[in-house]
């Protein structure tokens, strides 16, 4: 039974192409929730002690099996493109300001970035990073990451993301801005004028 | 990691400005506007724009990071100047001294920085997971195929009848009469305000007396550019109340005395 | 190194919804093809001794990775739920369209409607609820409603769709369904300002 259930998970997991919560497959399989768990797990580790090329992952809240990263240089070969192309960092401040602070509005994200937010959030919301997700009380798209943000990241929920504390500027960084905001006309007074 | 000299984020202190009101650096030039040494109002944001850009032409390049931080001060500048020129929005935002100011600029470089360090994990995290592939193949179809047996009553059919009937209904035709074509000028409404200033006193709401919405928002316009050439001063008890236009009661040099 | 290639072939097949030739995987590999026909020998051995989930067949166009027929019922209960969610009204209004007019064709639905159809009509067909009835006599697909339509809605039959007599605005005029909705349609395409 417990092979049958390992093996039926399997053919499940390569028949979905988005990940699947283990209640789902429960539900699929007839089998209770905890032999669920332990079959995704006994697979997991099937794969990773076998050294198959596939990997089962927990992203999104759900399970999703992909290639694993050894075999990326054939499979560039084969199927001729980059599986993601990268972020441009305009790109990528506006989805980490929109990862961490959601739901937040496009003006909000201006105001953060000090410039237009626009084109950068055009393309992540057709990349479907990010989507929308109401209104502000000032009738302002407001927006929020979306489950293929969490799969594209190969996070399995937003509690994976680091403290946003974890990026705060070095107190040396922050000493210096307040220095150049506060100090710089009498430091320049006193030295050498020029570049 | 940063060291107060020789890195792209600093290049910011080369930028050399020829102002009306000021002449040097670009930091020197922030730290005399937080400490209220040059007043904010007199200083033209749009030149030193322009003399940013000419700099960079100068430098033939464009550095990222220097340019975002210049965009975050000069986009703080623009905020702190129209809250200067709408008094009595935010009549406390007016108050703030040069150290809160500056702290309020501070909390903009320090989360523009925060957010690009954040950026930078992401970019790589996204890196990182680029080795991993997911199947995109639909499942074959046959085991897509939905068991009839299985379906049951979800939807309720009038809601396609609703859709029918909606679709049915013939729009009223769009009535265009109402738009005509505007024709006030600012000058005609303005010679309507010097006529009625000469006879002394006067209410907006009389000047714009059975006007419509066109012909108001020109008469305002007219009425702000008199009160800039300083031939007229207005006074309004409330907000959204009548407002009273008279001749200012003295002008002394071209400077303006609000009569009250 | 042979591991590396089984792992490798594995990670390919499970990335291409096509068979694939196995001179295909020599070229991303870059094994030679002999090595890689037995690569492929023993994955399909590793699939079978195993009693995995997965099976590799080779067919006309290739080799090509497929669920095990045993994981069948699973699969279909994990695939063929009807998916049920509340109608946009972009898909209650092409939905009513192919319901009363059937058979109607795409550009009569977007004509009715003074929109593209084209999203709407594809995720009914996804979802079983419309499916294609041939073309008209002008080369346009048509549709009509599905049995799965009827199950969902609750009806014996067609004959049983819901009087539009309550719902229509002008009772009174006398003519056929589909030219009067053709003419309201019509309407309110002229009515939207032109760009």
């Amino acid at each position: 039974m417990s092979q049958d259930l390992e093996q039926t998970l399997e053919a499940l997991l390569f028949l979905s192409s988005e990940p699947v919560h283990a209640a789902v497959f429960a539900e699929a399989t007839g089998a209770e929730l905890h032999e669920v768990v332990t079959g995704l797990e006994r697979l997991r580790e099937h794969y990773e002690f076998e050294r198959r090329g596939l990997v089962l992952r927990e992203l999104a809240g759900g399970y999703a099996l992909s290639t694993h990263p050894d075999t990326e240089p054939a499979a560039r070969r084969l199927l001729a493109r980059p599986r993601t192309p990268p972020l441009t960092p305009a790109q990528a401040e506006t989805l980490a300001i929109v990862a961490y602070l959601q739901p937040v509005s496009r003006p909000e994200i201006a105001r953060i970035r000090g410039v237009n937010a626009e084109s950068a959030a055009s393309t992540l919301l057709e990349r479907e990073m990010i989507e929308e997700a109401g209104r502000s009380q000032f009738g302002a798209v407001l927006y929020r990451t979306t489950d293929l943000f969490l799969k594209l990241f190969g996070l399995g929920s937003l509690q994976e993301l680091p403290d946003i504390a974890t990026f705060d500027p070095a107190p040396e960084v922050e000493a210096e801005l307040r220095e150049r905001l506060l100090r710089a006309g009498e430091a320049r007074a006193s030295a050498i004028p020029g570049p | 990691m940063r060291t107060p000299d020789a890195n792209a984020g600093m290049r910011l202190v080369d930028l050399e400005l020829d102002l009306d009101v000021f002449a040097g650096p670009f930091d020197l030039l922030l730290t005399l506007i937080l400490r209220e040494e040059i007043d904010l109002l007199e200083v033209d944001l749009a030149e030193i724009v322009i003399a940013y850009i000419d700099h960079l032409e100068r430098r033939g390049e464009l550095e990222l990071e220097a340019a975002t931080e210049f965009l975050v001060l000069i986009a703080a500048l623009l905020e702190l100047k129209s809250r200067l020129l709408l008094p009595g929005v935010e009549p406390e935002m007016i108050e703030l001294d040069p150290g809160e100011a500056a702290e309020e600029l501070l909390v903009r470089l320090l989360d523009a920085h925060r957010y690009r360090a954040t950026a930078a994990y992401l970019q790589g995290r996204l890196a990182s997971q680029s080795g991993h592939r997911f199947r995109s193949a639909p499942p074959p179809a046959a085991l897509r195929r939905a068991v009839l047996p299985d379906a049951t009553a979800v939807y309720d059919p009038a809601m396609l009848a609703a859709a029918i009937g909606g679709l049915l209904r013939i729009p009223e035709p769009v009535d265009v009469r109402h738009i005509t074509v505007p024709k006030v000028t600012v000058a005609e409404r303005l010679a309507h305000l010097r006529a009625l200033l000469r006879r002394g006193g006067f209410s907006f709401d009389e000047a714009v007396a059975r006007a419509d919405r066109v012909t108001v928002a020109v008469t305002l316009f007219a009425l702000l550019e008199l009160h800039k050439r300083g031939e007229a001063t207005w006074t309004q008890d409330e907000p959204f109340g009548d407002i009273l236009i008279e001749r200012p009661a003295t002008v002394q040099a071209g400077r303006l005395t609000v009569a009250r």
